[in-house]
């Protein structure tokens, strides 16, 4: 029941504003449904808290401890980013960059988004997580290219090509994957849905599904902005508006790693070989390294962290990949703090950036004596991102570092450089911006820090105390990830 | 054996001696000195009338000293006291002598040395600074390598105790020492160094390129330049206690018997004589050398140090 | 086993298939691109209801019926529209030279046979080679989108790889779920009026539809 | 002791820690009164710090005792414990803050309110961290704590960040302290017992191979060696402990180096299962060469807080001596001699805490007066902050190593370890001790060079500048702290058997065996540390004979002879034209160095032409290292990200032809 309603606001939600997205009242409508949203998801979490896994609708959807914990957190971000993009667009629209239509437009597309986010989370069935998934990047599209500009047209049509082709191959996969179940499940609805793939798991048909899996993660892989698949990611983070760009790095990619990893499940349960996991693992370290050396070279603070987005999807991907229960609670974890405070920053970016009038690093100077607010939100989140305790960031880090040490040393080197370079790259940049000189004017619109604030707070919390509750989830999602 | 007012008293009858008959060495090396330059020279007791003349004089104080300047003196004066008496110049085992051990000799004479130049700093003149920062110089080479000699003696010996280096170097077997020699050279260096002899500095000559103890003194007078004239005096005889104690030792009091004094008393008159005679012959063939080669000459000092520990790994253990 | 006549039919009709995407590879004009891309479609419609026939799979028949609206006839009459609207129908030149394309083209063929003799052996459809020309046939339209210059063919290069998917889909599993295909076909079509979006807000932007002015975003 | 009290040691340690952190944030809520915050908070926490030195001299004495908090990771509470080592450390700690503390108090007296509101809270968590850290009983708890660590004092150190100099310096700390952490938590990871226990109770029980341990041994170092300033790492140090406020710096000199000590000591000698002998030799000829290095760079700095800070790395470089000198002798199991090395090395640390926290107060108060950090600038300043000078006075000839203050004790301790060195097992071994202790020598001998640089040229002699003609003396909170502190350098040097007493719950913990017993053999007054006719000091009697010397000469001049005095200009040969621009800058003072070691430096000068009409001379004299190592790195750094950036080519092609390539490279790899 409580799924319908989580479903059913959002896409409600998407038809009303693409009829009243223009009018004055649209903001507030916009975060008054993302709220119910995260209402509904509130009380869904509560139900599977106490009541444990649940289907619904002839088995179409499905929640467990897993795929809860991210439902609750996508309601979350995504209600304080409609709180954040509520003066935000404003502002933009006083800019002129905006207009009501382009407004509209956004609303809806909005609520349609997290819509096609919560489809994907919840649903058990593979080809539909695939269809939501595709709808997701659709949805995002237009967003990217809102403002029109060509830029921005040009990273739209970068990141519609690139993770189409990308779902392609996804798709790919999942017709494997259900070639390989029908022989088990056979023909029919019943052969895609997750939790009959899970309960035979281990008679599937190992060569089919290796191959299966390196479409399904060549193919999410590309969403989730695994290098070298990721260079859609930093055009559209960098030329969308930044409530997208929040959006994107602390949601879309989240979901799109949950693809891949319960398709891991299965696929680990067919193999019994850590062919999956050695993968992902591959694939996490390359990314972590390519991501933090680019990071050394940007000029445009929103691009900057989305390649720190990239960098710390690689290291989630590094720890499922490790697998065991340790490094999974750490990369449950680190996917929770991470898409927190990444889009938090983006939060405070994003007001930078209007004050400052421009996204280049270099325009941007002084912010703690401008708008100390905001200066201090971008440095905290900086900090926390790096993975500075007593942050959130910092625990998951820590647990995934020491266990990789434990376990596979051969890869930590290439960690700590990574981890150092990246250090350097984006502290170097945000410490120029915050602190300093400064001739910047204030500006006349109040920024709404309220959903930076409450971010950090979060991020402080669990790097200091993560509830009991939270840390049973994460260790039953471990238990079922393996 | 000994009671502790007998130690005392041997004690300061030991200081008091090194304190007297400080100058009186200064004088015989002088006297050397215009001897070996065809010179009659001006006499044993030339350096008391020269205290004698400071002391009755007026002293004279740079508006800018501050009261650090006017202590130094005493301190100065202290220190070198309390060297006198830590050093086994009649007799070991004295109750001075757990006090210090040769580490600590070293600090107490580069106590004084900050003192001096820190002194010589208070008042502002370029004079003063130069001669501080030269004395500096060469301190910081002359002190390890005086360090290393002591080392070189304490890892025979087992020892940094004065007393105990004595005893065991007076009656060990083995008389010859390798290691000791180069020890030896490189203590006679730092001796001619530290007491600011030619060739590393020339006591007799107010010439600003070559001076160095004497830069840091100008602005003294009358008392204060007494003490420290005559605390230079008594390191001087320290040194060459201290020389004596490692290199010679024989005939030095173990104890306080003062069955023993007198023989002591005889070899340490003896020995004074004959070294204050060779230095002063040193000085006089050796040529005052350039300020910016003493680091050189230090150095070759602090090298011999080393060599001489290693040649005791070497050859000795 | 002897194959069976629609085995046979639909094997022809794989062959086909494969044969139009080498031919869409080869390709110059966008307009004849166009109509290779509803002559695929057209193929995939007839051997999905061959399956559908021969396995009397009930759903199959929903599924080629969807075929044949989208990708036989929507698709190719919004696509001919476009270039006539954006006037786009002249030469397209490619970023390697055709033979080479080629030749590309024939070790990807044998790579993804190859890739899929060890499945199809184990497949207990009819239709067994199916998957292999699938796999080859989603692999070639890759490469086509790679090599061309222009934003439409790319698109067309796109939508021929959800062909080659399709036709696995169909071919080599008996379909999937319908639903799923529904939902496969909505956002295929979504897709494509986004695109539709796309071009205009290119071409008034570019003044021109080469992905040579869409370069701009890079590290240097 | 604490059946009487009901509560432990770990439990007033938790206390204070809470209650730094109160105040702290008081401090941020009462921006708006800022002599609110300079006359309460401050105060409140030098009482903190004392109670804090009183547990960790209390905790010397008693059991280890471990406490639980329920916060941290799920499976893993945070685990305090305090053994004699924290104990030593947090009586560091507390001790040398609670002078620093006081000083603060009157320090920061003309701070803006915002400004002040905000360093407080910053103050107040870096004390709070450098507890914890020394608390901390398991891995998580001391990285939270030790990044807090660097974090709080990083914003310390920027709290001027309008100025680029400090940012940089500020970037470069944190940059090298984030490395140093990820390091040590890499070390954390290897010894760890595995699925996630991160106690170290675990860790102690975990077995090693060798080779692991020696890879957890170099994780060590490197992180705690980036902490304490270890050559190749230091270059942070004299950046970001000048750009600090000087009670910061302080502080940082002080205290936060220590706790890279004691990072050390607990993974080396407590965490690690087993010791091996060439850690200790590299241990050793890094320390050697840290202290020379430092002890070179500092004489020829003309800034007086860069001086310092380079003295600071010497320090280090001295204490790290120490530890491998016990590490050495601990490998082969000679125990005695390890805990005399590691007295020695203790004690040093306690020893520059005070020292250097004294002279680092002292250039605060100078700052404070003059507004001038260049030694070229100042001058003659005795005259006109006597407390300052003196005070300091005190401060320099301890860190000169002269007795009978503290700074010799540790040096006299340090050489006796090397001297009383029977042969090691490897001949080697057996060179390589006697060649160390003349580098140790060396260098001690060039601090007192250093020292009597910088006293005389920031006090003593002619004020070099108009302006510093209006410097005042420090106010009554900056006398009470340096009087504190002065008084500690005085006690410590003074009273060495009973210190070392105290110190044997530390070296029993860390080696094994303790000093005191032999030490104390003759009684408190003589410090013997093997026996008493191998070696013997007793400072006391040290000051009483020279005071009684110096007193008697006093009185006897003045009885037989007069004691009649006249002040008149200086005679200076005679020379007419004095100005106080003849007196030695710090160049000048430094130049015989720079020339003896010039190989160390990185050197370029302009000299005037003579017949300029204005002559000016400029010289500047740079780490190699930096040339040879870091620029090198950021290099390649660079050149990596530019290769990478070409990947990033724009066309969509190319992004195309890279998801094709992996795909088919995955597909031919999953067959």
């Amino acid at each position: 029941m409580e799924i319908l309603w989580l479903l059913g606001i959002p896409l409600i939600g998407a038809a009303a504003l693409a009829l009243l997205g223009s009018r004055r009242f649209a903001p507030e409508l916009n975060a008054a449904l993302s709220g119910a949203t995260f209402v509904s998801a509130a009380v869904l979490t509560a139900r599977i808290v106490e009541g444990g896994p649940l289907t619904a609708f002839h088995e179409q959807f499905f929640v467990d401890s897993f795929n809860v914990f991210l439902v609750a957190l996508t309601a979350f971000v995504a209600f304080t980013t409609t709180l954040f993009s509520r003066p935000y667009m404003r502002i933009e629209q006083h800019h002129g960059k905006l207009t009501p239509a382009m407004l509209r437009l956004y609303h809806s597309m909005y609520q349609l988004f997290t819509f096609t986010m919560l489809l994907a989370l919840t649903t058990n069935n593979m080809g539909i997580l695939w269809v939501a998934m595709e709808a997701a990047t659709l949805t995002t599209v237009l967003l990217v290219s809102l403002y029109r500009t060509p830029a921005s047209l040009e990273a739209a049509w970068k990141y519609f090509i690139l993770c189409g082709v990308g779902i392609a191959q996804a798709l790919f996969g999942t017709i494997l994957l259900y070639f390989a179940a029908e022989k088990v499940l056979g023909a029919g609805g019943t052969a895609l849905l997750w939790t009959h793939l899970n309960a035979v798991k281990g008679s599937l048909e190992p060569t089919v599904l290796s191959l299966a899996f390196v479409f399904l993660l060549v193919g999410y892989g590309t969403k989730v902005g695994l290098a070298p698949l990721h260079n859609w990611l930093p055009d559209a983070h960098a030329e969308g508006p930044t409530p997208i760009s929040a959006v994107l790095s602390g949601l879309l990619l989240n979901v799109a790693l949950y693809a891949v990893v319960r398709n891991k499940v299965l696929v680990d349960g067919a193999l019994e070989s850590h062919f999956a996991g050695n993968l992902m693992m591959g694939f996490g370290l390359l990314s972590v390294v390519m991501a933090a050396f680019f990071l050394s070279r940007q000029k445009d603070v929103k691009r900057l962290f989305a390649y720190s987005s990239i960098e710390h999807m690689g290291l989630i991907t590094f720890a499922f990949g490790m697998g065991g229960p340790v490094a999974t609670f750490a990369a449950l974890l680190h996917m929770t703090v991470h898409s927190l405070t990444k889009s938090a920053i983006f939060f405070a970016v994003g007001h930078a950036t209007q004050k400052a009038g421009s996204q280049l690093i270099e325009n941007i100077r002084g912010l703690i004596t401008t708008s100390p607010t905001v200066g201090w939100g971008l440095m905290l989140g900086s900090l926390a991102i790096l993975g500075m305790p007593p942050f959130g960031v910092f625990a998951s880090e820590f647990l995934i570092l020491t266990t990789a040490m434990h376990e596979q040393p051969w890869a930590t080197p290439f960690l700590l450089i990574a981890l150092g370079v990246a250090f350097a790259a984006v502290f170097g940049r945000v410490q120029t911006m915050v602190f300093g000189e400064t001739t910047l004017p204030r500006l006349p619109h109040a920024p709404a820090l309220l959903p930076v604030f409450a971010h950090l707070a979060l991020v402080l919390l669990l790097g200091l105390y993560i509830p009991p509750y939270l840390a049973d989830w994460y260790r039953q999602a471990a238990a079922l990830i393996g | 054996m000994m009671t502790p007012y007998s130690g005392i008293l041997f004690q300061l009858l030991q200081s008091l001696l090194v304190v007297l008959a400080a100058p009186l060495l200064l004088g015989w090396v002088n006297q050397c000195r215009a001897w070996l330059s065809n010179r009659s020279g001006a006499g044993l007791l030339q350096p008391y009338r020269g205290l004698r003349k400071l002391l009755h004089k007026d002293a004279v104080l740079a508006e800018t000293a501050s009261p650090l300047f006017r202590a130094t003196p005493y301190v100065l004066f202290g220190c070198m006291w309390l060297a006198a008496g830590v050093v086994p110049v009649l007799a070991t085992d004295l109750p001075y002598a757990p006090a210090a051990d040769v580490i600590a000799l070293v600090g107490i004479f580069a106590l004084a040395r900050v003192f001096l130049a820190l002194a010589a700093m208070d008042i502002g003149t370029s004079f003063g600074t130069l001669g501080a920062r030269r004395e500096m110089l060469v301190a910081f080479l002359a002190e390890p390598a005086l360090l290393m000699v002591f080392f070189t003696a304490s890892l025979i010996s087992h020892s940094t105790s004065l007393s105990t280096i004595v005893e065991t170097l007076a009656h060990s077997q083995a008389v010859i020492y390798p290691s000791l020699a180069f020890a030896a050279l490189a203590f006679v260096m730092v001796l001619l160094a530290e007491n600011a002899r030619i060739p590393v500095d020339n006591p007799a000559t107010h010439l600003e390129l070559t001076m160095i103890h004497e830069a840091m003194i100008l602005e003294y007078s009358a008392r204060h330049l007494a003490l420290i004239e005559w605390a230079s005096s008594i390191k001087l005889l320290t040194y060459f206690a201290i020389g004596i104690a490692l290199f010679l030792p024989w005939g030095i009091v173990e104890g306080n018997n003062w069955a023993g004094l007198p023989l002591a008393l005889g070899a340490l008159l003896l020995k004074l004589t004959v070294a204050g005679a060779g230095l002063a012959l040193l000085e006089t063939v050796s040529a005052k050398m350039r300020i910016f080669r003493a680091p050189e000459f230090l150095g070759t000092a602090f090298l011999l140090g080393v060599l001489g520990m290693l040649t005791h790994f070497l050859l000795e253990s | 086993m002897p194959m069976t006549l629609s085995g046979q039919f639909i094997n022809l009709l794989a062959a086909l298939l494969l044969l139009i995407a080498f031919a869409m590879l080869s390709q110059r004009r966008i307009l004849s691109l166009i109509n290779l891309f509803a002559l695929q479609g057209l193929v995939l419609t007839i051997s999905t209801l061959i399956v559908a026939y021969s396995t009397n799979q009930g759903h199959l028949y929903y599924s080629a019926a969807i075929t044949l609206v989208l990708k036989v006839i929507i698709l190719p009459w919004i696509l001919h529209r476009l270039i006539r609207k954006l006037n786009i129908q002249w030469d397209i030149e490619t970023l390697i030279n055709i033979p080479t394309t080629m030749l590309i083209g024939i070790v990807l063929v044998i790579f993804s046979f190859n890739l899929a003799l060890p499945i199809s052996q184990l497949a207990g459809t009819v239709t067994r080679a199916t998957l292999g020309i699938a796999m080859a046939s989603v692999l070639l339209s890759f490469l086509m989108m790679i090599t061309r210059h222009k934003a439409v063919p790319q698109v067309i290069g796109f939508l021929a790889m959800e062909n080659g998917l399709f036709f696995a889909a169909t071919s080599a599993t008996y379909g999937m779920p319908l639903v799923v295909e529904l939902g496969i076909a909505l956002d295929v079509l979504v897709g494509m009026f986004i695109l539709g979006i796309f071009f205009f807000q290119i071409r008034e932007t570019f003044n021109s539809m080469d992905l040579r002015h869409m370069e701009k975003l890079k590290e240097d | 002791m604490s059946t009487v009290i009901s509560a432990l040691p770990i439990d007033f340690a938790g206390a204070i820690i809470l209650f730094w952190l109160a105040l702290g944030s008081i401090g941020l809520a009462l921006q708006s009164r800022p002599r609110w915050i300079t006359l309460l908070i401050f105060p409140a926490s030098a009482a903190a710090s004392l109670l804090l030195a009183a547990t960790g001299l209390w905790a010397l004495g008693e059991t280890p005792d471990v406490a639980l908090l329920p916060l941290g990771l799920p499976d893993l509470p945070f685990h305090l414990r305090l053994d004699a080592l924290s104990a030593f450390f947090l009586l560091l700690l507390g001790a040398a803050s609670f002078g620093i503390t006081l000083y603060a108090a009157g320090y920061f007296r003309s701070m803006p309110g915002g400004t002040l509101g905000l360093l407080t809270l910053e103050y107040h968590v870096f004390l709070a961290s450098m507890a914890l850290v020394l608390v901390a009983d398991d891995a998580y708890l001391f990285m939270v704590a030790w990044e807090s660590m660097a974090l709080s004092s990083y914003f310390l150190v920027t709290t001027d960040h309008k100025i680029p100099a400090i940012r940089s310096a500020g970037y470069l700390y944190l940059l090298l302290a984030h490395v140093g952490a990820i390091a040590i938590l890499l070390c954390f990871g290897v010894m760890q017992g595995g699925h996630g226990d991160f106690t170290f109770a675990a860790m102690r029980a975990s077995e090693l191979t060798e080779f692991w341990a020696s890879a957890a041994f170099l994780l060590a170092l490197f992180g705690f060696g980036a902490k304490a300033g270890l050559l190749p790492l230091h270059v942070w140090l004299p950046e970001a402990h000048p750009a600090a406020p000087s009670p910061v710096s302080a502080l940082m000199s002080g205290v936060m180096l220590k706790t890279a000590i004691y990072g050390l000591l607990r993974v080396t000698f407590d965490l690690l299962p087993m010791q091996l002998w060439w850690w200790g030799v590299l241990l050793l000829t890094l320390g050697l060469a840290t202290a020379f290095f430092g002890v070179v760079f500092a004489a020829v700095q003309s800034d007086m807080k860069r001086l310092l800070a380079y003295s600071s790395i010497e320090n280090i470089g001295l204490i790290l001596v120490g530890i491998g000198l016990g590490l050495l002798f601990h490998s082969y199991k000679m125990g005695g001699l390890a805990a005399l090395a590691i007295t020695a090395a203790l004690y040093h640390c306690l020893n520059h805490a005070f020292f250097k926290g004294l002279l680092f107060l002292g250039t605060g108060s100078v700052l404070h007066a003059t507004g001038e950090r260049n030694l070229g600038r100042l001058g003659g300043l005795m005259r006109r902050m006597p407390w300052v000078a003196w005070l300091t006075l005190v401060g320099t000839l301890a860190i000169a190593g002269l007795p009978p203050l503290n700074g010799f004790v540790s040096e006299w301790l340090l050489l006796q370890a090397f001297l009383l060195t029977p042969g090691l097992p490897h001949s080697y071994l057996n060179m390589l001790v006697p060649v160390a202790a003349a580098a140790l020598a060396l260098a001690a001998a060039l601090a007192a060079y250093v020292m009597v640089k910088f006293y005389g040229i920031v006090f003593l002699g002619q004020s070099r500048e108009e302006k510093l003609s209006e410097a005042h003396d420090a106010g009554i909170w900056e006398k009470l702290g340096m009087g504190w502190l002065a008084l500690g350098c005085l006690a410590l040097g003074l009273f060495p058997v009973s210190v070392i007493l105290r110190l044997d719950a530390v070296t029993q913990l860390v080696t094994g065996h303790a000093l005191g017993a032999t030490a104390a053999q003759t009684g408190w007054l003589f410090l013997t540390p093997m026996a008493p006719e191998r070696a013997s000091y007793s400072p006391l009697f040290f000051l009483i004979v020279i005071a009684t010397v110096v007193a008697l000469t006093f009185f006897a001049v003045r009885r037989f002879y007069h004691g009649r005095l006249k002040r008149g200009p200086a005679w200076d040969c005679g020379y007419p034209a004095q100005t106080p621009r003849m007196q030695d800058t710090a160049e000048g003072f430094g130049q015989p160095i720079r020339q003896i070691f010039e190989f160390f430096f990185k050197i370029e000068r302009e000299v005037p032409d003579p017949f300029d009409r204005e002559p000016r001379y400029h010289g500047k004299t740079e780490d190699r290292l930096w040339y040879w190592l870091y620029l090198p790195v950021a290099r390649v750094v660079e050149r990596a990200s530019a290769l990478m950036g070409k990947m990033q080519h724009g066309r969509i092609h190319v992004y195309l032809m890279y998801s094709f390539v992996t795909l088919l490279v995955l597909l031919a790899f999953s067959r």
